[in-house]
């Protein structure tokens, strides 16, 4: 039977909750109400009210107190209702947490849940992709799963994971992608890329939503003769540079693909590297797609405009197979 | 006839009182607000029609009324996602909401935004951000301002029991009460934050027990009483504007409906919504004006009837408004495009 | 004979009382804190040994060592960056200290951070960052996992009045509160955050005052009185450690000093530097054990005498402690590198 | 009589004050002390504390108050002790600030002024170099000027913008750096780099600090024959692309260079523009010099080997030059 996105998030916390009695969940609704998106119904029943934590509105404690519980050994995994919240509890993030490792040898093994992207007419707070601003922070890890078997496999990674997690969550994918899992437990490994589809032309680096667009985008270059192979970076620290170079190696040609705004978006760094370290490799400039430097538009029109999709990346991908 | 004649007067007096205006008044937003948003949560939003999260304020319609009618018109106000009426209050028209809510560029984002995200500096109506109690620093430092250029207007500012846990609402009344700037706090306390019961989200029995921290002065009214709030905005307005600073006012509510339109609400108890049931802010409202002689029950009835036929013709209006033209979609990221 | 006998053994008696030991464990500690600061403050930075801010906390070492002596082993601290003694007190060196603040690898962070910014939860330290009430949700959420561990043991958690702005105070005890986690929150409220006075830091009297807005008790206590921080130590911790939730101890001090080692603090009034220099906590204690007979002026030379030496010691081994070698930049960013 | 980089951000302060009514001051301990780093010294004597405002320690307060009192047409200019206390106002910056024009047209045109980077043993708390997380925030302008006469004409340019303007200043400029200012009332306008040295061979792109490191290790190569040019960025948001271009176009060499950690730092977004722009121009890739992956360590030893410096500068163009 197929699971989704959102349900195998679930299941693998599930598990990990089974298997570690130190994990325990914390964030704004998450208990009675299962959660704005469902994903932790049925875990107040099963767990109580001792790991499963409602707490009040506020992210930086939220994040703070999962610092601190993780000191204390615990494995919390906090959920951000929003991932437009986390920057709610951004110092906490990006100085606490992420530091206190290379400062004092204090890990904290903790994941922050963060639902995030856009396509469901959220509007400018309810559909950020924000993920750079945490890849630019040294210390956190950023792990961003586009299909439901990584979902859980990532999720339970982060979990045993021994550094602070950020997951992000693509919210349109959470009932719209589906597939049957593999049995028992399995993890799926943080900073290992996948190679989501297999090509020879042109090479698409993306993660997270932007996955099953450029899987569609190659399907209808396809037809056209042109072969590309689309990568899932599934985690942007640790970022799999070999699988990435790798692959432009063999296509010469790249497009970088994601759904964050463009400027400062973390495609710049991906296409740095590639130019940086396949140069002789290319034949033809690295090209970003990526959604325009502005908030996310509430209105259907407008955010169609904005956001990155299959039309746009077939329009990129023939302009660089042309070059 | 003489006695009859006197009845007549003594009812034409009572109905031409301050209060009875008042009254009026807080019973026209009140209903408007109520129709409003009726149409958006059971009607457009079931038909597809609004996208997004759809936030309402049943049954909680005393709040902004009261607060609104106790500002003065160039007061600065800062609504909170359930206080539509502050928004009729200062003449933004039915239809602009419903667009507003559509996405289509009659409403006041023009569809950039959605739902209560929305705000006109030319009408004192600042827009709130999601981040519940980003507003409050926000409205301190316009208050600050106001202080700053000499005026004599003030600021009042809206939030729920759950926004009240956030730093920012902390930091914010902080600073606000040490640079004395006008600002009048209004604290909708509905009980619930989502699915958050108040002994969830605080281990204090009222958000008002929180003011002595700010050295500020605080009340506790019915928030189902238009005219009780009225009474203390009024008390909160003039404390501000004398200089003193700011002033807290909790209103004790209660949420008539899930926390957005998707939401069932099974976490709460059946029967505190049937209480409640019985507070209804306009049911209370129109009984009393009944009772003191305010209007009649058929004035009542041509007001409801009135706000209905504006209310279609609003929605026709809005659903005629355009959605945006996608070619506008990175304009006004910037003052030149940069 | 026999009255002095007597008269020896009343000594002899007062001196092995638990309150006279506890009398010594103060002194011995704040002096200890007192002389390292010192070496540090006016020795080692002015010789341009220690780099980076150097703050102390000169005349407030009651705080630390009043807490401290309340703590049980095993209770777990978050200092704040006035509170060298709890590191003291917990068995860290003055040596490590010194090498701390000299970025040398002896340092408890070798070399990754300076001065007050260090920890080892081996000692139940936890490392303050510099924005200030960061510790305190971090603090929270030890606090809750010690619940969940079903452990007795609590949390105590040190920060100025200043630190009280922050929305992280806030947020942290408010979900502390709620959940009724064993924390001990510790204000060393010496009336200036670096140059800036209470009244422009907040618009009530007392920190205390905000306590019932999380609804958790409070005290007041003299902040230059080890014994009375102490005391209202033991009942905070009690009641935390009981279940019954946070306990606020506003501690009511003065900095002696500048904000740091390089602020003249000329924005002070001497006046408040002169009055408040009568309340030296250690010359206060000196006083009255030899009042009460819990040591005589002789021991207590003798232990400033000892403390001189240690700290010299200390000193030279900090010193010839190295700086980290620059190859190892890069490790402990994540447990491997990658 | 040459001002250093402190006070010429003092005398635009000044300038701008005085010109306009609306410009205010507000942030912790800039008034009867001048801020921590003396900047505003001798203003609370000259506006008083109606203009000159000191606040509680709340970066969320500061930053929402200077929205709310831009909203009533003031020009707020707010200061944050330091750089790396920005992210406790994070939310307020890059969710209020950034979006309120596009959303509803209603512009918050102030200043938020943090004093940033390292070399001066601050350790990972007084050292930080964020602007990358600002410069990925659509509706936020990020200035960062690297000479005495920048300062003064930037900061006065940003006080008279009409949008949010991030202004981060170089700790270990503010008196190192000195020079004769023009006379007079002078702006430097935002989005307009500055060809600090001209070259021939190849283009250091860079701003901040690393302007005078880039042009010290030019003076060295220079030596060996080897004609670099030095641009100063002077502003991320909005970057000047066609100046950038220009150069790499001259020299079809180029380097980025900046104090901030290397991944996902802005450089990459620099070389992505550079890679996709300017690819047929370029006769070796883009290469990036950036400070390693890791917090901002205390010890001298440590932060010597972190710091970007002109010998890590000058191997890394005698490696391109040589390509
Ligand atoms: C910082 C932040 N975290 C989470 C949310 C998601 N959220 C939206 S409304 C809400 C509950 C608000 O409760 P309350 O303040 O009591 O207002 P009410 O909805 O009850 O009127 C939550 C958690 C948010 N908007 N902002
Ligand atoms: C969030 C934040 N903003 C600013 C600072 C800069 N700063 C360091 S200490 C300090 C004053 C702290 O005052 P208080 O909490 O009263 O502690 P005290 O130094 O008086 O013991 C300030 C403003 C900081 N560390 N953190
Ligand atoms: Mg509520
Ligand atoms: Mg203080």
């Amino acid at each position: 039977m197929a699971t989704t996105y959102l349900e195998a998030i679930r299941e693998g916390l599930f598990e990990e909750m089974d298997r570690d009695p130190n994990v325990f969940l914390l964030g704004e609704d998450i208990g009675i109400y299962g959660g704005a998106f469902k994903v932790t119904a049925g875990m107040l029943d099963r767990y109580g009210p001792r790991r499963i934590v409602d707490t009040p509105i506020s992210e930086s404690a939220i994040v703070g107190a999962a610092i601190g519980a993780s000191f204390m050994g615990l494995r919390p995994v906090a959920e951000m209702q929003f991932a437009d919240f986390i920057s709610c509890g951004f110092d906490q993030i990006v100085n606490f947490a992420a530091k206190c490792r290379y400062r004092w040898n204090a890990p904290a093994p903790m994941v922050v849940r963060a639902p995030c992207g856009g396509g469901i007419h959220g509007g400018p707070y309810h559909s950020q992709q924000n993920e750079a601003w945490f890849a630019h922070t040294p210390g956190l890890k950023v792990v961003l799963p586009a299909t439901a078997r990584d979902a859980k496999g990532l999720i339970k990674s982060a979990v045993r994971d021994n550094d602070p997690v950020i997951f992000f969550e693509h919210k349109a994918l959470y009932r719209r992608v589906k597939e049957d899992l593999p049995q028992g437990d399995y993890t799926v490994p943080l900073g290992k890329a996948n190679i989501h589809r297999e090509g020879r032309h042109l090479s698409v680096i993306t993660y997270s939503a932007m996955v099953h667009v450029a899987d569609e985008a190659a399907s209808i270059v396809a037809k056209e003769g042109l072969s590309v192979e689309v990568i899932d970076l599934r985690t942007l620290t640790p970022l799999d540079e070999d699988t990435i170079l790798a692959s432009v190696r063999k296509t010469s040609k790249a497009i970088v693909f994601h759904e964050a705004t463009l400027t400062g978006g973390f495609g710049g760094e991906i296409a740095a590297r590639i130019t940086e370290k396949a140069f002789e490799y290319l034949d033809g400039p690295v090209m970003r797609l990526a959604a325009p430097d502005t908030p996310v538009p509430f209105s259907p029109t407008l955010e169609e405009a904005y956001l990155p999709n299959v039309d746009k990346l077939v329009a990129k991908i023939r302009q660089l197979a042309a070059y | 006839m003489a006695a009859v004649k006197l009845e007549a007067l003594t009812r034409h007096d009572a109905s031409q009182s301050p209060e009875a205006d008042l009254a009026r008044k807080a019973l026209t937003y009140m209903t408007m607000m109520r129709e409003v948003e009726e149409r958006i949560e059971r009607r457009l939003y079931r038909q597809g029609k609004v996208l997004g999260g759809v936030y309402v304020g049943r049954g909680q319609e005393a709040i902004p009324v009261g607060a609104g009618l106790a500002a003065r018109p160039d007061d600065v106000l800062f609504p909170s996602h359930r206080d539509l009426a502050l928004y009729l209050m200062r003449g933004v028209t039915p239809g602009q909401i419903f667009a507003q809510y559509m996405g289509r560029v009659g409403g006041l984002t023009r569809g950039r935004d959605g739902n209560m995200h929305m705000g006109d500096l030319s009408k004192g109506l600042v827009a709130i951000i999601s981040a519940m109690a980003a507003s409050v620093p926000v409205a301190a430092g316009a208050a600050m301002a106001l202080k700053y250029q000499g005026r004599d207007q003030i600021v009042m500012v809206f939030f729920g029991d759950g926004a009240t846990s956030r730093g920012d609402w902390h930091e914010g009344i902080n600073l606000a009460a040490v640079q004395k700037a006008p600002l009048v706090l209004f604290c909708n306390n509905n009980q619930y934050a989502y699915s958050t019961p108040l002994d969830k989200q605080m281990a204090c029995a009222n958000v008002a027990d929180r003011a002595p921290g700010y050295g500020i002065p605080a009340e506790i009214v019915d928030g189902n009483d238009p005219l009780a709030i009225y009474e203390a905005g009024r008390r909160g307005a003039d404390h501000a504007r004398m200089g003193l600073g700011p002033y807290l006012i909790e209103c004790k509510t209660f949420r008539m409906t899930g926390h957005s339109a998707h939401d069932p609400a099974d976490y709460v108890p059946k029967q505190l919504f049937e209480e409640w049931s019985q507070q209804c802010p306009i049911v209370r409202l129109e009984k009393r004006m009944i009772e003191e002689g305010w209007a009649t029950s058929q004035e009542i009835a041509q007001l409801h009837e009135r706000i209905r036929l504006e209310t279609d013709q609003a929605i026709e209006w809005a659903e005629q408004s355009p959605y945006p033209d996608p070619s506008t979609l990175e304009l006004d990221v910037y003052e030149t495009k940069g």
